[in-house]
């Protein structure tokens, strides 16, 4: 086991750098928020002894709300990544040092207190010449607790995508790959470690009694600490800096957009002097996207005209594409976004058939479905039963009537089709799996669904300062119809190839890229 | 009440635990006198000086300080204009002792650094003690050097008023007489009101413009060291003064 | 979201009732199990300054071990249930009471310490008659941040099948239901100010300015938490008796084990006056319920014979029929349970191809194969290639050499068999889409796998004192083979039918229960 | 060294900091006999004091009690045997008065909860104070009163060596002279060996069978007060008794 743990360092030394870094930042600027503000927060509490009770309330409440709910409630306020990481840990963090330095105050010696009053001092003196000095061994023992509790925590901030040794820890977990996941968690602890000793050691010099041989070893302590931080925070701005001439791209978790994400990437790396950061599988799709993009934490995204129209824009009625025109006029001004780039497919809902049958009665559109769907069998997944613009509006609007309905896993339908068990079945209409089978997609001849064609929403601001992104963007326009996307998606989902190899196949074929 | 008074007590009550600690005092306090107080242990002398710079509030009665209530006062510039040197000693633990001393210059902001310094070195002669006591911290120090520097604490305010709780208690005869001569210089030199709590009747006698005896929460007698001596008010006094 | 929550507290009152009890049971219990090592280990630390940084190190660095590493390293241990959620919260409590204990002691003026060392008192007696009293206000401090802590944290019991209110939130995470987790979270937040409550109250009068207000308070106090503490107490010890009558099933997370345990399950209840406990799917398999059968926490549960061979007995070679006398002498020896009642079917590696071919070439074992392996495609998941008695033996040992050898997603092996872009595959003899597919198993005609026959370990105790239980089991034997197993697996994977249900229609189609 | 010698030090050596504190201090103490102790601040009679019961150690030198190195002895038990009242006051402030005073009986278990109750009672009383505080804590206690409670505790040994460092110190003068004539009488009575710092002389010639004089760590007279008086060894002494 160690020699596997020592062998997962040395091949993925970078990757576990890295993970530390991120970590460090993370936790790191959480420790200091929350210890500024549990410190501010303990000394007003100590002070204005009726808040006590309330504020403690509250640190204790906040500190029960599970990581995986208070997440969830911060995302729509401050985004994805390090600042939501951030926040939720300094969140966590205020219980301890909150209470250690109310603790540590209101455990003062009052006559001490009494002979800081009686000599003049003003409230704020004696706060920060007398009781804060004096609390000093009781907050620090809170610090210390608040930082190992921190930056054992901060795993937690892989789950939205803020990176730290998280990642190492929930990789191994789901692949089963224990040396991964000891390897995370034992770097966690050493950073753990190192940073309470750092703090010890700072302890120890501010004690009153420090001798010399300590107040050498404070020197240097002070030195180190302050060239950490000062590297972090050098880090930071460098990571800010460093991202004027990146294009920040982000994709929903969607086999599809995995592919179209590559193939963006690909071409604006190749055909530009700019670096994209790619987010693939953004997590909550549009409507954590969106907002995403409205702070201007991502440039570009690939985005679906139905999905905007009625999700994004929140407009009634069902969209096509003859509403085109609008949706763009809406999108520049509520957002400053244009939609650059229109890949050809679109990706709604439908319904297939297989091709035995559809032959046989010579079926292809829904309102031909619909003369012989009581000799058929429908199958679907439960939620499109259920579902208000599901099952029951699509029968009414074309008089569909089959001979049994079946209620069918979403990732046995295909399965279920082949096998003959069901003769008809809702699917999407770029689905990998239409790509193989016997099946054809029926023609929704009374447009029942909303079209949702892909393509590019793009901050207007990125297009004004690289007026280049807009042409490699047109680069893809209309090149990648229903099947074509189909056919990549097979590739990934069914051949099991990467979305950057199946992207890079397709741009070279196309000649796009060399 | 004259222009002269400096601190005015009237009617003054306080009770502890429905046990009555002072009992109705008044007093009249001129600027630049030298009260000594001296009275049986527990007869609430360290409640009345505590009383003076707000530290502890009567539960009846008004304090008046240069002829304003100090209920309308600023407390915290009256503190900083009264010296206080407590009984037994509370040093800032945390503090060495130049700290400590400049306590109160530094937090009236004194920008000068080099002569609050100076001021230590001169004050801390002033009580007996070495420069070289300076870098140290409260617990290294005998009970009689703790005492002295409690008192040059008190005096580095330049107060006007000075509040001294048995502060030679614990230093020897020898260093109580430098330190008793360096008091009344000080006392002449800056025109400084002191009230000074001792249970050395001699001292009483000695230092005191005016010597206040307390019993039982009450003013026994208050006058003259002469009168004291000569015409003591009751048998407690008498005995004092033995 | 508020009324949706108090629905939801209404109309699932007594499972939250259940969860909070538990949640309290857990948590209390690891609290004050926490408090006391904690202020031991504390104290100890303080006595022994050359113990802390060796002690505190530690502390901290099992703290920083993620909770999911955490439960997974304890449960060879400490089984399930209970008693690991307890180790692991007692564990993540040391933190802050260690330290607080520590630095409470460490802050008390030594001068007071002189003085009681001065008067002669014994170093015990300094610590219990000044020390830890004086200690009180940082040490409850830290207290009580552990009690929040710990009450949020038992949320984790819920990992382990502790139940608690943890199963609520995750319950509601995996199912989308934010009222649920909502409602969880909440009744943690509110047992968590609650206890702190409490705790403030206590403190307050432990105060040593203790005034008669609130000695009669404290009497209230220690009445009602002695109350709680003794009723929990109770309960975990009423829950201990009621099980005297209850026969505790435990299954493997394998669809066939979930439609067995469900068998069981119904004809003990149906046949004897015994109640059951099934806790199907136990995380781990065999080697997390071995040794939770050893200590007496499952009373049967179904194993297979090879893997009892290797990875119970810890025997080398290749396990096959003709041994399972010897299986069960063993059996009998270790750890006194006995097999009763085989089911018949035997789930085994095995190796499947395409009916089309199998006919073709009159194909009915591997050696068969092995003639034509030349001509075909093999496909098998990453694993099979990489383990050691994976490919490489099993080629060796009848000289299969196919034309290509795939590598496919276990979840895709039938579809790409189906799709005829693999013709041999390797499986499990009961898998559920054996049932359908158009494919055959072959036989392994030189025992290259071993045999896993399905059968019950039954602790002997329970056959003992309930030998009406042998006779339920054995009816079920030799009623289940390969085939039909492999069809109830379809209905439940495939069909999506319930195993409950499965397994009562088979059962009353045999005429096993009315 | 007699057969009656309860206390000796030997070639007791000190320093702090490179500062020597206690210079090459030899000293006989005989059963019975009542030392007071006299010095100027921060001569080091504290130190001297707290090494007879081992709460500071020598650099060098050794100590007997009853005869015996207290390097080798039980520092517990004998702790237990000698009472200790401390500079200041050091009670411990969570427990009542009426704890503090019981608490070296208690540690010493003694079972019979009604007679330490008893002498608690007794004790209050020795000290010149009231039943009534028996229930307050420490806190609530003026100076004066706070120091005779930890005298009371010192008492409550029923010791055989009495530590007692600058004791009357914070008291007025009656309960003083009430206090002395208490201490004479307890001396007397229970043949205990008192070792008391003071800066009092009068009390120190007083009070003691043999006068201790320190000056700057080392013995400067060590004599019946008599002597002490009539014969002062060098100028310090005569000063003193001045
Ligand atoms: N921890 C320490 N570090 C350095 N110096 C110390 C320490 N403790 C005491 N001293 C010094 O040792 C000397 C003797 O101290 P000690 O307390 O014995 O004096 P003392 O005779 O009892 O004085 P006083 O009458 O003022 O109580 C003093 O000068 C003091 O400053
Ligand atoms: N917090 C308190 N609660 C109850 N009684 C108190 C409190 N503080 C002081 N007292 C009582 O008030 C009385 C006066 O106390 P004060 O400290 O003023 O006495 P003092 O004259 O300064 O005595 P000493 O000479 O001993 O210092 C004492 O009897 C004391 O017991
Ligand atoms: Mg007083
Ligand atoms: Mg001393």
């Amino acid at each position: 086991m160690i020699s596997q743990i020592l062998n997962i360092y040395i091949d993925r030394r970078d990757f576990f750098i890295d993970l530390t870094i991120q970590h460090l930042e993370i936790s790191m600027t959480a420790i200091i928020i929350a210890a500024v503000l549990g410190l501010i927060l303990g000394v007003i509490i100590s002070e204005y002894e009726k808040s006590s009770s309330f504020v403690l309330g509250v640190v204790n409440f906040i500190y029960t709300i599970p990581s995986i709910s208070l997440l969830g409630i911060l995302i729509p306020f401050s985004g994805i990544g390090n600042s939501t990481a951030i926040i939720a840990l300094t969140i966590y963090g205020l219980l301890p040092i909150v209470r250690s330095t109310y603790t540590g105050i209101k455990n003062i010696n009052p006559i001490i207190i009494e002979a800081a009053e009686g000599m003049g001092s003003t409230r704020f003196q004696i706060l920060y010449k007398i009781k804060l000095p004096l609390a000093v061994p009781v907050i620090m023992s809170g610090l210390r607790n608040m930082v190992v509790m921190t930056i054992a925590l901060a795993g937690i901030a892989s789950f939205i995508g803020a990176g730290g040794l998280g990642v190492a820890i929930y990789r191994g977990i789901t692949t089963n790959n224990e040396a991964m996941t000891m390897a995370g968690s034992i770097l966690i602890a050493v950073v753990a470690l190192i940073f309470d000793t750092i703090l010890g050691i700072i302890e120890k010099s501010l004690d009153k009694k420090g001798n010399k041989k300590y107040k050498v070893k404070r020197k240097i302590i002070y030195t180190i600490s302050s060239i950490l931080i000062l590297a972090i925070m050098i880090t930071s701005v460098l990571n800010i800096k460093s991202e004027k001439n990146t294009i920040k791209i982000a994709t929903k978790p969607m086999t599809e957009q995995y592919i179209i994400g590559e193939m963006m990437s690909s071409l604006i790396e190749n055909k530009t002097d700019l670096n994209v950061e790619l987010t693939q599988g953004f997590g909550g799709g549009t409507s954590n996207i969106q907002p995403a993009m409205e702070k201007e934490e991502f440039d570009i995204y690939p985005e679906y005209t139905g999905t905007a129209w009625n999700n994004v824009l929140k407009k009634k009625g069902i969209y096509n594409e003859s509403m085109f025109l609008q949706l763009q006029d809406a999108y520049n001004k509520d957002y400053k976004f244009k939609w650059i780039g229109m890949y050809g497919f679109n990706n709604t809902y439908g319904l297939a058939i297989r091709k035995e049958i559809a032959d046989k009665y010579n079926i292809k559109t829904y309102s031909d479905l619909a003369k012989y769907s009581n000799n058929l069998v429908f199958g679907a997944e439960y939620d499109f039963y259920e579902r208000e613009d599901g099952f029951n509006d699509l029968s009414k609007a074309y008089g569909l009537k089959f001979k049994k309905n079946v209620e069918l896993d979403i990732g046995l339908k295909y399965k279920a089709i082949k096998n003959k068990d069901i003769d008809v079945m809702n699917i999407f209409t770029t689905d990998g799996q239409l790509n193989t089978s016997n099946i054809v997609v029926l023609k929704d001849d009374k447009n029942f669904y909303p079209s949702y064609m892909c393509g590019n929403v793009v901050r207007k601001e990125i297009i004004e300062n690289h007026p280049e992104i807009k042409e490699v963007l047109l680069e893809l326009n209309n090149k990648i119809d229903n099947k074509e996307m189909s056919k990549l998606n097979y590739e990934v989902e069914v051949e099991g190839k990467e979305p950057k190899v199946v992207a890079n196949e397709f741009l070279t074929e196309r000649g796009l890229l060399k | 009440m004259s222009d002269n008074t400096i601190i005015e007590m009237r009617n003054i009550n306080k009770t502890y635990d429905n046990k009555v600690i002072i009992n109705d005092l008044n007093l009249n306090i001129n600027k630049g006198e030298f009260i000594t107080v001296i009275g049986s242990s527990g007869c609430g002398k360290t409640t009345v000086l505590k009383m003076i710079n707000g530290l502890n509030t009567p539960d009846r009665g008004e304090i008046f300080i240069n002829g304003e209530n100090i209920k309308n006062e600023n407390i915290i510039e009256l503190r900083r204009k009264i010296g206080y040197s407590i009984q037994g000693t509370s040093l800032f633990p945390h503090m060495t002792i130049e700290k400590n001393i400049s306590y109160v210059p530094n937090l009236i902001n004194k920008k000068d650094k080099d002569e609050v310094k100076k001021s230590v070195s001169k004050l801390i002669k002033v009580v007996g003690l070495e420069e070289s006591i300076l870098n140290r911290y409260p617990e290294q120090l005998s009970g009689g050097q703790q005492q002295r520097v409690g008192i040059a604490r008190a005096l580095a305010a330049q107060p006007d008023i000075l509040l001294m709780d048995e502060p030679f208690g614990a230093v020897d005869e020898i260093t109580r007489k430098q330190l008793q001569d360096e008091i009344v210089r000080i006392h002449k030199e800056l025109e400084v009101t002191i009230i000074f709590i001792t249970h050395d009747i001699k001292e009483a006698l000695k230092l005191g413009t005016r010597v206040l005896v307390m019993d039982k929460g009450e003013i026994v007698q208050f006058n003259k060291p002469e009168v004291i001596k000569k015409h003591p008010a009751n048998d407690f006094v008498r005995e004092l003064v033995l």
